[in-house]
Order: C-alpha cells, then structure tokens, then sequence
C-alpha cells in the first residue's frame, strides 16, 4: 500500500484534506460538482492564500519602503520576505535576483527590452521553439523586427517533442535562446539544463518560459543553469496581478533600466537620474505589495505539500486520464508519451469544434480549456483550429477524471458520434 | 452561481445546428466577388471568409468559407440562406437578435461572439464595399 | 446646521460609519489608535473591496476571454464590469479608453514607450513641471535622452503653484506636455482643463498625472479635455497591483502595442503578428483580474459616498489642519494656500529632521510619510531635503488632526524646541 | 501588532544623540584625502560624504559632510570619532553592532538603514582606495 501512495505522490486522504483548502470547490455551475480541469490556464487558491491578502489590507497595509512608521515597515518586510520565499523556492541564495513583475508576460518582454535592446543587433540571431506561448515569441519577433536581427526555430517532431538534431547549427550565431519548460498545450517537459549548458557553449543566454513549470515540478534554477526565467503567480496558488522574473545577477546588474519612475531611482536631478541596485531598479511604483504576501504564502502551500509529491500525485492523474482518454474511441490527444509529459492534456473529439467540447464538458460541471491555448503557430502544425485542454493540479482526483469521460460522452452523444 | 438563461446542451446543438455545422450551406469562394471579408475572433480562432455578388443592391450570390464550432459556422451557413435575394436595406436591418433567432436559443455571453462572427463580417464586407465605392 | 454640514461633505455621524468600515483602523501600532495620514501614498481599503476580491477568488476565479465555461464567463464580465466602472467613474462614455496597468507609473511609461517612440524626434521639445513625482518626470527623461528631445520645465512659484506666465513659450514646438493634476507634495491643485487646452492650441498632447486627483475629487476626462490620464486603484480605496491609463481612443488607435504576448494578439504565425484591437492591445499576459474586481467594489464605495462630499470634507480637515499648524510655532507648512490646494500638507518642524518627526509621530500611533515623496528636484527647489506629509482622506477626523498636532508637539519637546 | 523592540523616543533621542547631530565633530571636507567616498540612502535622500587621511595604514584624519536624519548624522559623527587613529584592520572589524553601541539602542528595520549609512559610506571609501592601488 505504501509504496502505491509513494507512487502516487500525495494519499487519497491527503487530497481530500487539500481540497478542503479551496472554497471554489464548493461551487456547483448549472447544479453541478465544480471539476476544475483548467489550472494550466490558472489555478483556484486555498484559503491560506486569500486570508493573507485578505489580512494584509485588514491589519497592515501601507505603501513600502519609503514609509517610517510601524505598519510600513510590516509591510516593507512582509514585502521583501515575499522575494526570499520566492528566491528560496527557486533554488537561489540571492532573493535579489527575483524581480516581481505583473505576470510572466511582462518578466519575458523586460528581458526583451532591456536586455534585448541593448545586446541584439542586426544580423544576430534569435532562436526560439515551434511550441511557445505567444508571451515568448512575440516579443522576440518583436525584438527582431526592430533590431532587424532574425528569429529562427526549433522544429517540434510528430511526437510533441522539441526537434534537437540540428540545434547546434541553430544556435551559430545566436544571441539569445527562449524556449518552454514545460508546453502549455502538449504538456512535453522539455530537458532545461540540456538546452540551458548548449545554448551557453555557443555563446546565447537562454530565456526560459517556466508557467508550466513551477507550479508542477520541483525547480531549481541553479541546477537549470539558464539565464532568466519567468513564471506567474496565478497558476501556483497564488493571486493575479504578479508574476516573476529571476535573472542571473551579472546580467541584471549591467541591464538599464525598463519601466522608470518612483522607487527605482538613485538621485534624480530636472534632465537626468541614477537608478537603484538590482532588483528595485526593475520595480517601478507602487508594486502590487497584497499579491506579493498572497504569492509567500502560495510558495509555503506548495512547500509543505512537497513539489515532488505534487509532481507525482500529477503524472500520477495523467497516466490515469491518458489510459481512460484513450479507451474512448473518437477521442484524439496530442503530445508525447507519458514519460515525456505531465499533466496538462490536449484533445480532439471527432468533428467537435473544441470550443462546442467546452460547452458540453461545462454544462456537466466539467471546466476545461478550447482554444489554440496562445500556441497559434502550433496549431497550424498539429493541423488543427483548436484542442480542448484538461490540465490536472493538487486538488485533482480520479472521480473528476472519470466526469470528464463521461461529460465527453455525453457530447459524442449530443454531436452523434459513435 | 447556477445561470438562469443556461440553455440544455441537447437544445442547443439541434439537428438542424449540427446538419448546417457538417453540411455548411453556400460553402466556398466566388470569384471577382463585388464584396468580399474575412475576419477571426482573436480569442479562439474562429475564422470566416464571405463572398458577395451584388445587384442593383440585391444580394445575387453568396459563399462563405470558415472554421471554428458549430455555432459559428451554423450561424454562418443561416444568414447566408436568409441574405440571398435581399437588398441592402434589408440585410442592415438584420441584427444581433436576428441571429440569435436563427440559432434558437438562449446562448451565454462567451459563445455571443461565435453566433455574432458571420453577421459581422457579412456587415464588414458591405461596409468596405461601400467605402470604396466612388459616391 | 445643516449648512455647516453640507460645507463639510460628510458629517461626523458619516464620519463614524465609514470608519467602521475600514478594519485596519482598529490597529492599535505601539498601543496607540491608529491615526492613518497616510493615504496620499496608498488609502486604507473598506471591507467592500476586500470582501469582493475575497469572494472572487472563492466562488469564480478563472483565468478570463477564452474560458467557455460558466465561472470563467463569470471572470471575465467581472474584469470588465470594472472597465465599465472605471470609465463611469471618470467621466468617459467608452470603457475600451480604460487600459489597465499595475500602477500610474506603468501607464505612464506605456505612453512614454509606444505614443513616445512613435511621435518624438530629435529635437522636438517635452515639456514637463518642476512638480512633477518621478514617475511623471523619470519615463519623459529617458525618452528625451533615446529620441533627441529636450526637456523643458515649468516653473513652481515661490508660493507652490505652476508659473504660467511664459506657458506660451514654453509649448512652442512642444510635443508633449506631462503634468500633475495635483501635487502630491504641495497639495496644490492645477488647472489641468486650462493646461490641456493651450496645450492642444500649441499642437502637443496632454498627459496628465491624476494619482492625487481621481481619489480625492470629481474627475471628468471630457471636461478635462486632455489627452492621456493615469492613476493607481491603490490610492482611491482600492488593491494594490492595478492603475489604469486613460487615453483618447483615436490616439490609442493609432499606437503600437507596448508590451507584447497572449492576449493583445489578432494572428500569429511564426515570424510576425497582428494585434488585437484597443484594449486588448495594450493589456498582455493574464491580466490583474482579482484587483479589476476590488477596484470595481472601490469605485462603487466611492460614488455611494460620493466624490464632490470627499472633496468638500478633505477641504473642511485641510483648513483645519492648516490653522492648527499655524499656532505651533517652529512649523512650516509647504505649498500654496488653502483655495488652491488639497489635504496633502508637507511640513517640516525646526530643525528636526523629517525621518526623525516621523518616528517619533509613529511612537503615538500617528502614520505621516517622510522623505523626498518621488520628488528630488522639488524639495531642491524648496530647500529642504524631505518633508514629512500628512494627507487626509475620508475616513480622518478633527481628532486625528489634534492627535498629530500633539503628537508635534512631542517631537519639539524631545528635540528641545521652543 | 506591537513590536516587542520598539524603543521609547526619548531613549532614542538622548542628548548626546541630540549634540553629535547639532554638533557633528569631525564635519567638513579634507584636501586632497587618501580616500573618499559619497552615497545616500536613496530611498529617504540621506546623504553622507566621508573624506580619510591615511598613513601607514592608520587613519590620521576624518572629515564627513552630510545632511540626513538625527541617526544617520549622529552615527556619522560618532563614527569619525571611533576611526581617528585607528588602523585597517581595525576599521574593518566594525562592524553593525558596533555602530548600534555607538548609538545606544535597538531601532526599527527602517531606521536601520539612516544608522548604518556612515559606516558604508567609510567601507566603500576604503574598499574603494584599496582597489585603486596598485596591489
Ligand atoms: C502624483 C503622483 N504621481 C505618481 C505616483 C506613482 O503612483 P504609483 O506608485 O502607484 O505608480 C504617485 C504616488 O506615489 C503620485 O502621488
Ligand atoms: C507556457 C506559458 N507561457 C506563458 C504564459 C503567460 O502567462 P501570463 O498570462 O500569466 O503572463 C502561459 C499562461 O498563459 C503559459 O502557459
């Protein structure tokens, strides 16, 4: 028995007592149980997350850093241990490298502009992958086009996974490599420290889009070895409204600064200033200080769950949801094979638009993704509009993966596919 | 939290939405149309493509070509039924309402846009036409 | 008496309620009540807003635009339910002018970085005030320095108010005029319609800093007549991690997106994109939603109480305030006098430092900001190397002026001071 | 909520505190110094600029100018004192602790910063001559 429950990350038990944590839960859309299959999209929050927020704005909310009196200063601490859990959670002695920033999108486009504006230059290339998020490769073609450098990518195989035969030639000449931990749309788990130490022999820095990533598997960006990664709060627990960007230190030390204004500056005179040190100097106005006490105490949830149990408890659901998925005749899923992947699992159902797939799962409770899932481009390869998207976290169970079976039969049923 | 204007899924995807989703009704292309438009709904993709061939201000032909769900395309493939041998006059009258009609039910505000897509690129193309027309 | 009322806006009976409406003002900091004369750096929240975020993040967070099913439906018509609030609240009858951002600082550099890059050359000519905060004057910087332009400043009087004799002068061959609605270290109130119309008459667009304003009075875009607006929910009651940019819509029209990725796409393919429409544009990445939430419950508080009654109760604790401050020999209040000013009184007491006044302010329980406030090239101009601040909001009270002015009289008393 | 190492104002505010920041000793500017240094506290605008005379290893002469807080003048003040004829070494032992002897009391997280500005104004000056000699 232990050793099933070893395998399977987190007990029966424990998943209950998890989801005792997270009000939504409770909900019951259109009469009925809420079957939260979308956390790749964003995650629901325990309540040990909403009563920090929650508590902050009851007992000690102030602006930062700049304020003298006792409130400020639990603020300002509250603030700054927020970067240590962080830091700490990322594998980083240096909380000074985690600079917070709304969402993941924005940690990708400051490295795009600070640090892309200053060292890409016309001819150099960027390379980023066929399966990344729009929020890393836009601001790539976007760099591009305006330094009149070139983007160049790395194919995905038939598979689901990153094509890495020619990467070498790939990365002659390139600046700057941008590429996913974990696929948002096929789930493909992608070899970080592999593409992070070659990216380094040939002279790139590597950027790495970690969503998908942190929220479900043990990091350690030490061991990673890459450049800069970013990651939002909103699918770990956490609130929206924040999100992280961790650089290595020598780079964010020579960058300039991106957005300017209060709180990042050193001495301001009418025509010019000084900025701050790293990380105020990336932190312009106001931060969102709330998100960041709801983000701590997100970071201690899953800490004490254990990122190893929550990365098991996950493959665990995944293995179970692909063997059910693929006794259902009609039913098409997309990405690599289990060891390759985690759970969050892309599908077709004959001729069912995803979004039509969505309504139905939804009209059973059942709340899964349809779209191209910000990965146009890798729609048009997989050749298909749109996939229906179930992405399972800690809450999960094996029930809930058995009301998506049968909420897709139900819409087999409706759209009369046998 | 339950909704009241929810509608049944079986009442929704009628026979007849899913015959004009799989057998789309004036499929395809025109050539040298006199107004034509395409138009996506950036947020899932839905696609459509409408060709028009007019007359005296009559609706004489019309194509369209598109993917996306059932109650996009279904709408798509009913307002072109509706438009054919209709002046201008008639088709601008047509509205929100009026699609959601041909559909026949009540649908939520997420799916609005898809039944929506085809009467707005139909109201596109016209437009377009009508600006580059010499007045 | 009812005269006597209405010249106060609210009554101590309203006073008293809206208090028990904010729980952090039963913190009692070093055993003292909780005087709270702070709020120009960030207001208190009512419970209203906290319990809306609470119960979004409890009943219907879900990450928003391309969910299908029920609770996403619910998030998204919540996010922009508060656009529709936000551009009620100011005055503006088209909610996609409303761009939300983390802070006013943010939105600020979105015009700095996408208007800016577009419109500035060489040569041209920014005219910006010498009352600017950092985050109306730092973004205008470095834009001057990247294209070429100079800067040009409008003087402050000895008095705290916006030297206006040589404005004429000043716009000529200006392409854009930034300044503050109100001070945030004088309290001095601009006419900021006045402003925006020589400014269109000289042909540069007006963009104003409402940080100070939108809180503390009724704001109308139209009648304003300005160009670009931008202000922080966290000041007006509002959550932390949310501001909004208000911008003519043929303007934002016409400008290229900012910060790019999910979200703000029209199509994607591999090496190029088109972008979505204002203001998905400008909004990438999953958005702020749980604070969009709060600051739709912050708005509505505000226009219960309404905002032409908090401009007349802050004016009625101003003037009292100044009189009270008038009596202690050895302190000087900075800035204009009461007609053209608002309840954001910087001080400084003899020679104690303002670091030093508000510790000791603190150790009585009463919160005033100390320092530069983001304002270096003024407090040059005035001489002095900080000020401490007391701003009043509409949940102070006569009493809480009295508490500060004690509380003055104690740091005279340890500092020795006649 | 009250902060058990909260100190009373008039513990903090001591007339010595009160004289050295009234009455820096050891304020100016020296010509030519061996060392120097100027930073500031940029969140709150302290400032503080130290000039070191240095002979053999032993600071034979201190000047610091300044404008801040009572506590980061007066630890400032205190400092130069402390330094006069003391060696290196010595200096580079002080350290935290002994700048909040100097000054008598336990502060709070955000005063910290006003009392320690002096002592990493002398640190930086130091590290500062030490990287421009050729070693
Ligand atoms: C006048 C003024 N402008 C700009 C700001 C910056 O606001 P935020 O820090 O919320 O971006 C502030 C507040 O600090 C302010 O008072
Ligand atoms: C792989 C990946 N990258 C980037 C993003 C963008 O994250 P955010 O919208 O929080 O900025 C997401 C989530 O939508 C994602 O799954």
């Amino acid at each position: 028995m232990s050793a099933i429950l070893q395998a399977h990350g987190l007990s029966d038990a424990d998943v209950e007592r998890i989801r005792q944590d997270f009000p939504i839960l409770n909900e019951r859309p259109h009469g009925h149980k809420l079957v939260f299959l979308d956390s790749a999209a964003s995650s629901q929050k325990p309540i040990q997350v909403i009563d920090a927020m929650d508590d902050y704005y009851r007992r000690y909310h102030a602006n930062i850093h700049r304020g003298v009196y006792h409130i400020s200063e639990l603020a300002t601490e509250a603030y700054e241990e927020a970067r240590a859990s962080v830091a700490r959670f990322i594998g980083t002695p240096c909380a000074a490298e985690c600079i917070f920033v709304r969402n993941a999108t924005e940690g990708l486009n400051l490295v795009a502009y600070s640090w892309g504006r200053t060292n890409i230059k016309a001819g150099d290339a960027i390379l980023v992958t066929e399966m990344e998020h729009h929020s890393n490769l836009v601001p790539w073609q976007v760099l591009a086009q305006q330094t009149g450098a070139t983007l160049r990518f790395v194919k995905v195989t038939e598979d689901g996974r990153l094509d890495l035969r020619d990467l070498d030639a790939l990365l002659d000449g390139a600046k700057l490599f941008a590429f996913t931990a974990v696929s948002n749309t096929l789930g493909t788990i992608n070899p970080v420290k592999e593409l992070a130490a070659r990216a380094r022999a040939a002279g790139a820095i590597s950027v790495v889009d970690a969503c998908q990533a942190v929220p479900r598997m043990p990091v350690d960006v030490v061991d990673w070895g890459a450049d800069f990664i970013a990651f939002s709060a909103h699918k770990m627990l956490g609130p929206t409204g924040i999100g992280i960007l961790w650089g290595r230190k020598e780079l964010l030390d020579a960058m300039p600064p991106f957005l300017t204004g209060g709180g990042m500056i050193g001495i301001v005179e009418m025509t010019h200033s000084t900025y701050a040190d790293v990380p105020a100097r990336f932190e312009a106005g106001t931060p969102a200080i709330a998100e960041a006490v709801g983000l701590a105490a997100a970071v201690r949830y899953l800490e004490a769950v254990g990122m190893d149990r929550i990365h098991q408890y996950e493959m665990y659901l995944a293995e179970y949801a692909l063997k059910r998925l693929a006794e259902v005749p009609a039913v098409t899923v997309y990405g690599p094979s289990l060891e390759h992947r985690t759970g969050v699992i892309s599908m077709t159902v004959g001729d069912i638009h995803a979004h039509d797939l969505a309504s139905i799962l939804d009209s059973e409770g059942v709340c899964v993704r349809a779209g191209h899932h910000c990965n146009q481009p890798l729609m048009e390869k997989l050749g298909v509009p749109a996939t229906a998207r179930a992405s399972f976290y800690l809450y999960n169970t094996k029930a809930e993966v058995d009301a998506l079976i049968s909420a897709i039969e139900k819409a087999k049923r409706i759209f009369k596919i046998a | 939290m339950t909704d009241p204007t929810f509608t049944g899924m079986d009442e929704l995807y009628r026979d007849f939405i899913l015959d004009h989703y799989r057998n789309p009704r004036n499929s395809g292309t025109l050539e040298n149309p006199d107004a034509s438009f395409e138009d996506i709904n950036p947020l899932c993709g839905d696609k459509i493509r409408m060709d028009l061939k007019l007359k005296d201000g009559v609706v004489t032909d019309v194509k369209f070509k598109g993917r996306g769900c059932a109650i996009s395309q279904a709408s798509a493939s009913l307002l072109t039924e509706q438009i054919k041998g209709k002046t201008l006059e008639e088709i601008n009258k047509i509205g929100k309402e009026d699609v959601l009609e041909n559909v026949g039910i009540n649908i939520s505000a997420a799916r609005l846009k898809c039944a929506l897509l085809g009467l707005k690129v139909l109201k596109s193309a016209l437009a377009l036409k009508y600006l580059d027309e010499p007045s």
